[in-house]
């Protein structure tokens, strides 16, 4: 069937992009300054034999390509290798950071396309009426602010001023009520919204600015669509012309836009959970970067990088599935 | 009639100049006439004319006249005080309000730093660090993406698919993420705003290829390029005379739109401590050091953000009108 | 101030302390009165509480408290092999030690019935320990089980070998006497090694058993081990069978950590959590202003030093030049304008804490020795001595060492040293520039900012930092000294004597002072907040004491 | 052609305008016309006309900044537009005038369908084709989603679709350009509208494609008896299809006739030189006379005649005089309109007042005969004959030529 010889040429696509990625984070962990060895053995007297040992037990000593080849060897069977820092498989910590930035970008994107798509559909069809102009201004402000500084703001206003809601951290729902000493489930069903509403907020922002940027240009776009006209010279009632025959068109874009902007939600990731202290991804490779655990750093950056071109390839496959012309290979 | 043209082009026809000058001056008057567009202008002017005067403060004054001991501008302007300089023992206050609190001086406007630093000289000094930041990545991405992007549409075929792998891989990994390792290993972990400048401009190095490419496929087609190559002349004369300076504009406006991207990327990168370092008046970096005062003394984390964001709107303003004005489709 | 980058690398406690926010005690060196806005030093000892007796036993027998903890743990719970104060935190509820500290840096005995006998000279120590202490397997903690804990460094090759390095032997007796065997007398013995936890032997007998008793240790302490997430937290459970008195009120403690000092602060203000480590300076008066909130804090045996490259290629390797540098600037006033909550200036190379076990005339060398802020005398000191256009690097930690740094430098620039720049990194990168660096250039650094953490033993700072075997895992400064510095440094070591000892350190303390490899800077106290519904809970100025929910001296439980 | 007496659509005075930044633009100021049952009118004009605008109207379906600011647009003795002066001496819509929503539920698909020009773009890309067919029928007809379905169908195979039942459930980029506008031929029709505006139904299609769907739409008018309102520029296709023709010259209706006195009696210049203009087999492209100049914008129309810039006849009172539409001959009982003064209603200014300058000699020059047209799509076409006074038989084609 047509979509299903669609995704797996998406996928045979993304093939070389995810071996460019590994090349290129391997190649930029082996610029690593100083000796890998000598920092994870911080502070101890060690002798030429035991470091020795170490290079082996890391295969450190082997060329270059060589120890790429092993690499990917290992990759290819689900080894991300061992973080020296931590002394712990990269997996495994990956595994267990993995839960809460999904958690938080999905949220986000979630709370953006809440709220960027009635925006735009609404200043779409006010146009440069107040209400247009006003989430304009909304969008722009959105664009042009960093993400760390709507949470640091958020944070003053919500958490420190009016002590609404927690500063740092979030509650996981997939844990058990007891763990956190809740009553139980509606409990941590408040705590985990409660938790997460800010960093949402801060990491959503932009996406639902570009979101609906997107959005009102594309709903402008499709509302002078023929086939808007069309529908209206037909006597079809403008609520479904909005709801059904503009609409569906233009989400097509935000689709697509959705998967490219996994790339900054990542990215942002990467600050909100600075700013909001969560211990996802973004985090763990901060931590991984203050201490040149470079195993580490590869793991993260192929985990994201491959994040990115699933995200990419399902919002493609999900454009395919809506947008009967892509199945077919017509996409012009 | 368009092969006659093209045979004589060793320079482009001085039609075209014209009619380019023209292009220029209609496209300005057309920003000009777009009241948010024009605000843009302004805010985008006065950043530009405040780092110029920081930076030459800075920098040539203290070629000529040295440093601290002697004479700078910024001593001849009452308001500014020196942004690294920490008072001595003994002189300044610490961490004092913003001068509409009542323990604030209207000889520190926006209070001071926990140093003691005039926090209204810091921001205005701020802006010669986003904006050189913002200008300077953005051309490195601008010629590098020009170069690849027009050779790579150009030639097509292999070269064509070979380039877009990479720059799909470069895609797929997250600025910031991309940034930081590259910063911080080509550094050798001592990472500052010169490989943070390096490591934006060469990380959009893709994403104005890809632009330029599309634009030069289409351009590519275009009668004169048939003719220029059926008689002959060099392919890269093609691309540097034809190819090159007819993707222009819409490169360009990206490039405006691009430079508060940068500046929030950079923004990012100096908060979390790999752009600029301290005491380098840095609004990232600002934010940074402010981070630990936020319940202290909020001010220090209100400023910086403000400035950034003012900043980022102006760019983008200018370059949605400027966008307009190229193609009005949208927003007449 | 603030770190620079998000994540300080973990501090090592015992071989590489490296002190950086968060450390201990009381009795400070008053201002000197450089300038008077008010920036006054606080006395931690003003902020020692009363004991607080629960009305109601049963009630507070139901308290529960979560820690919030600085920076995150390695989780490495097996004291033979845990080499960082977070999780020695957790680990010193499970673990009872042979010795315990005192509400000070003194030693008293806990699981050992009393002090050792000492023979052959101070190389054979004989301990007898209390019956009828049981593991929270249910077995018996016997003499065996001390014997193993003192040999298990050296059979295992725990990271924390070098402080056990000078035990020969460890014999059992009988059933609750040990004899500890040492290679030759070891100064800091009695004051400070044979604190060592007590591990019970049969659950550590294989690699694996091992590896699994590092994350589901099992002590004799006062708490038992319950449940631990990777990196999230830990929850320790009272050990309702606990042998010895007091019987802890605390039911359980959870232990998470949160790296942000900001966010940190935001917990305990919105009562997210119970407790919190690490007040920064500037949030002090915030919190002492919070009705809801408790402040705590108690000095520390931290010690912050600003270390010169004394190899011959780098101007510093000329004691004006230190001296110089030295006096371009105010290390009271810095102290007195950033840090007066959380710090105290230091005039030796050892912290008052410490030495309230040695009595050394710290006041009479701050007078005589200590270089004050002087522009005029730094600048006759550096006239000649240095090329005007020399640009020295000062590195540091993005903390308020950091601030140090640049602070330094602006002096240095005003008085007309234009090139100089203070740079801060990362941790791992600063050791890698610095300590590690075997051949340190003038261009890597002419001076670095950095901190550690001891004891009551003056060994631990200026064998560590100043002898010359350390060189390039503790410190970088080459220093070589008068033709007895090293020496004297290394037979006080290996001498049991306290008199002895104390002649000999304080001849190096004050050619240290004379010569400036390193000045002495400032000393960071041990911080805490807490929500005043938790009661009777005190800092200690050791920052792997923390929070010491029960001792003799407290015994924490909640009011609400 | 049915009886004069009621016309199924009646339009008056008709203006819309748009009001934008640079100022308002007139695009259809003031035209009039009638579309009886059963025939096919034509409006016919350059781009930029006003033609498509007009047609809009009819719906009220001018998009924003336009607006209908005058006039009264009558369907079936109902009003779809229509002002009356107020009490203070505003204009404001009739009481009787639909209100928005019964010009959408009752006027249009049911009564006035449209085609539009473009087949590509019209149809919406991500529903299939029948699914919209039948959307607009159950819409439009009040069936239920299965007798629409099969109405649908049927409409398809109607307009010759081969495989209607599975090309049903296909999407439009499977369709070709042909049959998209098949599609939106048999869109209009099921709806079983009295009226459809068929905008450019052709203009985008290629010329073997235009040809079977007039020949399409011929078969199924006769067939349905609908009326239709044909907007074009071609007038190839009008000679081919169209009863009575309207042509229309920066928004206003410069000659109305029956299609063959159109032809073979033109009576305004515009008109002439619009049959001159096209391109015809029996003409070397060196006797092509294209219309000089460019249609002036609609913003800011010259005074006095709008077409007088451009006209070959243009005297000095041309750009004096802005001349009504007036009947100016009549053939088989019909009028025969046109807004000219050079015709003797309008009195004698016309004759009375100079040529502008350089226009004599053109209009010499100018007057050349076309041959005879052969071929099926362009067989019916039309030459000038040179000045008012030269009357040509279209279909006889010239005959001073070589």
């Amino acid at each position: 069937m047509g979509l299903l010889r669609y995704t797996a040429g998406r996928v045979v696509q993304a093939i070389p992009v995810l071996i460019g990625i590994t090349v290129i984070t391997f190649i930029l962990a082996n610029l690593a300054p100083g000796d890998p060895v000598r920092l994870m053995l911080q502070g101890q007297e060690v002798n030429q034999e035991v470091i020795a040992r170490i290079e082996r037990q890391y295969g450190l000593h082997r060329p270059l390509h060589e120890r790429y080849l092993t690499y990917m060897g290992n990759v290819l069977q689900g080894d991300l290798g061992h973080s020296i820092h931590r002394d712990r498989p990269v997996t495994a910590l990956l595994a267990q950071r993995a839960g809460p930035t999904l958690m938080l970008v999905l949220s986000a994107y979630a709370f953006a396309l809440a709220t960027a798509i009635p925006l735009g559909i609404i200043a779409a069809t006010r146009r440069n009426e107040p209400t247009d102009h006003v989430s304009r201004i909304v969008a722009l402000i959105g664009v042009s602010t960093p993400s760390f500084w709507i949470g640091i703001v958020l944070i003053l206003i919500f958490a420190i001023q009016l002590g609404w809601l927690p500063s740092s951290g979030l509650v996981y729902p997939w844990r058990s009520p007891d763990q956190y000493g809740y009553s139980g489930y509606p409990e941590l069903a408040y705590q985990t919204i409660r938790h997460l509403l800010l960093p949402m907020i801060a990491l959503g922002t932009l996406q639902m600015a570009t979101l609906m940027r997107v959005e009102r240009t594309q709903m402008i776009e499709s509302l002078q669509g023929e086939y808007v006209k069309l529908a209206r010279a037909y006597g079809v009632p403008e609520r479904t012309i909005l709801r059904k025959h503009a609409f569906q068109v233009a989400q097509l874009p935000i689709i697509t836009i959705i998967g490219l902007n996994l790339s900054t939600a990542l990215g942002g990731a990467v600050l909100t959970e600075y700013v909001f202290n969560i211990n996802g991804i973004g985090r763990l490779f901060l931590e991984a970067i203050q201490s040149l655990d470079y195993q580490l750093i590869m793991g993260i950056t192929i985990v994201i990088g491959t994040m990115f071109v699933v995200g990419v390839i399902i919002t493609d496959i999900s454009y395919a599935y809506i947008d009967p012309r892509v199945t077919y290979g017509e996409h012009d | 009639m368009a092969l006659g043209e093209a045979q004589t082009d060793e320079s482009h026809g001085p039609s075209e100049d014209v009619e380019a000058e023209y292009g220029w001056r209609y496209t300005f008057s057309k920003v000009m006439e777009d009241t948010t567009a024009r605000w843009g202008l302004y805010v985008v002017a006065l950043v530009l004319l405040v780092s110029t005067y920081t930076f030459i403060d800075s920098n040539l004054s203290q070629l000529t006249f040295g440093a601290f001991s002697d004479f700078t501008f910024a001593e001849t302007l009452p308001i500014f005080d020196h942004p690294e300089r920490i008072p001595p023992p003994g002189e300044g206050e610490e961490n004092m309000p913003p001068a509409f609190h009542a323990d604030g001086s209207l000889s520190n406007p926006l209070g001071t730093d926990p140093s003691g630093r005039d926090y209204f000289t810091r921001i205005v000094y701020g802006a010669q660090v986003s904006v050189s930041v913002g200008i300077v990545s953005t051309l490195i991405g601008f010629v590098g993406g020009t170069i690849i992007g027009a050779v790579s549409g150009f030639y097509g075929g292999r070269v064509d698919d070979a380039l877009m792998r990479m720059v799909e891989t470069v895609y797929a990994i997250p600025p910031l993420i991309l940034i930081i390792v590259f910063t911080v290993f080509v550094s050798g972990g001592s990472p500052d705003i010169t490989y943070a400048i390096l490591g934006v401009g060469i990380t959009f190095i893709p994403v104005f290829a890809r632009i330029i490419r599309s634009e030069v496929l289409s351009v590519r087609e275009m009668d004169y390029i048939e003719a220029a190559k059926a008689s002959g002349v060099k392919n890269r004369n093609i691309i540097r005379r034809h190819v090159i300076p007819n993707s222009f504009a819409p490169v360009l406006v990206y490039a405006t739109l691009q430079i508060g991207v940068t500046i929030l990327i950079v923004a990012g990168l100096s908060f979390l401590g790999y752009g600029a370092q301290p005491p380098t008046p840095d609004w990232g970096q600002m934010l940074n050091t402010s981070h630990g005062y936020m319940h202290s003394n909020v001010w220090l984390s209100i400023w910086p953000g403000l400035a950034i964001l003012v900043t980022i709107m102006g760019f983008n303003l200018f370059g949605d009108g400027l966008q307009d004005a190229l193609d009005p489709r949208i927003n007449d | 101030m603030v770190r620079k980058s998000p994540y300080v690398t973990r501090r090592r406690v015992l071989a590489s302390g490296t002190a950086a926010s968060a450390v201990a005690l009381a009795g400070c060196i008053g201002g000197d009165g450089d300038d008077d806005d008010g920036d006054e030093l606080i006395d931690p000892s003003d902020y020692d509480y009363e004991r607080e007796e629960p009305d109601d036993e049963e009630a507070a027998r139901q308290s529960t408290i979560e820690y919030t903890q600085e920076l995150e743990r390695d989780e490495d719970f097996d004291p033979i092999h845990s080499n960082d104060a977070y999780s020695v935190q957790v680990s010193n509820l499970v673990f009872d030690g042979l010795y315990e500290w005192d509400d000070g840096l003194g030693l008293e005995p806990k699981v050992a019935t009393d002090m050792p006998d000492v023979e052959r000279d101070g190389t054979r120590y004989l301990y007898e320990i209390n019956e009828g202490i049981e593991f929270h397997n249910g077995e018996e903690l016997t003499a065996s089980d001390v014997a193993h804990s003192f040999m298990a460094f050296q059979e295992e090759d725990s990271v924390n070998l070098a402080q056990y390095e000078m035990v020969d032997s460890a014999e059992v007796i009988d059933d609750y006497q040990v004899q500890v065997d040492l290679a030759y007398p070891y100064g800091p013995w009695e004051l400070q090694t044979m604190a060592i936890s007590v591990v019970p032997e049969s659950e550590r007998e294989s690699e694996s058993d091992r590896e699994e008793f590092n994350t589901n240790p099992v002590g004799s302490g006062p708490f038992v081990f319950s449940d631990f997430e990777f990196n999230e937290y830990v929850t320790l459970e009272r050990n309702e069978n606990y042998w010895d008195e007091p019987q802890p009120y605390l039911q359980e403690i959870t232990f998470v950590d949160n790296v942000d000092a900001a966010s940190r602060i935001g917990e305990i203000r919105a009562g997210d959590t119970d407790a919190i480590a690490d007040v920064p300076n500037d949030d002090w008066s915030e919190l002492e202003d919070d009705d809801g909130i408790r402040v705590h804090i108690s000095e520390s045996p931290s010690y912050m030093h600003l270390t010169f490259n004394c190899r011959d290629d780098a101007p510093t390797s000329d004691p004006d030049v230190r001296r110089g540098i030295c006096h371009t600037f105010s290390m009271t006033d810095f102290v007195e304008s950033r840090l007066p909550n959380v710090a105290q200036p230091l005039s030796a190379p050892i912290p008052p804490i410490t030495n309230e076990q040695w009595d050394f005339p710290l006041d009479d060398w701050q007078e005589e020795y200590y270089p004050g802020y002087d522009p005029d005398q730094a600048e006759e000191l550096l006239n000649g001595a240095v090329d005007d256009d020399w640009s020295p690097t000062i590195v540091a930690p993005g903390d308020h060492r950091g601030d140090l740094a640049e602070r330094i430098v602006t002096r240095l620039n005003e008085i007309g040293y234009d090139g100089a720049q203070a740079e801060t990194l990362d941790f791992g990168t600063l050791l890698d520039r610095t300590v590690y660096n075997e051949e340190p250039s003038p261009d890597d650094f002419q001076a670095y900012l950095l901190g550690w953490t001891g004891g009551p033993d003056p060994d631990a700072y200026l064998y560590n930092l100043y002898h010359e075997s350390q060189t390039g895992i503790n410190q970088a400064h080459f220093y070589e000294g008068s033709d007895s510095f090293h020496d004297d440094i290394a037979e006080a070591r290996e001498l049991a004597d306290q008199e002895e000892r104390y002649a000999l350190y304080e001849g190096v303390m004050v050619e240290i002072l004379e010569e400036l490899p390193s000045l002495p800077a400032y000393s960071f106290h041990n911080t805490m907040a807490s929500r005043d519904y938790v009661k009777d809970l005190h800092a200690h100025p050791m920052v792997q004491q923390n929070p010491r929910v029960v001792s003799e001296y407290g015994n924490v439980w909640t009011d609400n | 052609m049915s009886s004069r007496s009621d016309p199924l659509l009646r339009v008056e005075n008709l203006k819309t305008q748009f009001f934008t930044d640079a100022g308002t633009v007139r695009a259809v100021d003031g035209i009039s016309f009638e579309v009886y049952e059963g025939e096919i009118v034509g409006l016919v004009g350059e781009s930029g006309a006003g033609k498509s605008v007009a047609s809009m109207s009819l719906l009220r379906l001018v998009d924003s900044p336009g607006q209908i600011v005058d006039g009264e647009i009558t369907y079936k003795g109902e009003t779809i537009f229509g002002l009356e002066e107020g009490p203070d001496g505003d204009l404001r819509e009739r009481e009787d005038m639909l209100t928005n929503e019964e010009v959408r539920t009752r006027i249009r698909g049911n009564e006035i369908a449209v085609i539009f020009q473009d087949p590509m773009e019209s149809l919406n890309p991500v529903f299939t084709v029948g699914s919209q067919l039948r959307e607009f029928i159950e819409l439009n007809r009040d069936l239920s989603s299965d007798e629409a379905r099969r109405e649908a169908v049927d409409m398809l195979r109607e307009v010759g679709i081969p495989d209607p039942a599975e090309r049903y459930e296909e999407y439009p980029h499977q369709f070709s350009g042909g049959m998209r506008q098949r599609v939106l031929i048999a869109m209009a029709l099921a709806c079983e509208p009295n009226l459809i505006i068929a905008d450019e139904p052709t203009t985008a299609l290629d010329v073997t494609v235009e040809g079977q769907i007039i020949d399409l739409v011929d078969d199924l008018q006769a067939k349905y008896g609908t009326s239709f309102i044909w907007v074009t520029h071609d007038m190839g296709v009008v000679a081919e299809i169209c009863d009575r023709v309207n042509v229309m010259y920066l928004g206003e209706i410069v000659e109305q006739a029956p299609v063959d006195e159109l032809f073979y009696d033109t009576k305004h210049p515009y008109t002439e030189a619009l049959l001159n203009s096209m391109p015809r087999p029996d003409r070397t492209v060196a006797e092509l006379d294209p219309i000089r100049g460019v249609m002036p914008e609609a913003i800011n129309p010259p005074a006095g005649c709008r077409f007088h810039p451009r006209c070959p006849d243009a005297r000095e009172a041309c750009k004096r005089i802005h001349p009504e539409n007036r009947e100016v001959a009549r053939a088989d009982g019909q009028p025969h309109r046109a807004a000219c003064i050079k015709h003797d209603v309008f009195g004698d200014e016309y004759e009375e007042s100079v040529p502008l300058e350089g226009r004599a000699q053109e209009t010499a020059a100018s007057a050349t005969d076309g041959g005879e047209s052969e071929g099926s799509g362009v067989e019916s076409r039309s030459q000038s004959g040179n000045g008012s006074t030269s009357k040509t038989d279209w279909r006889r084609g010239g005959d001073d030529r070589e």
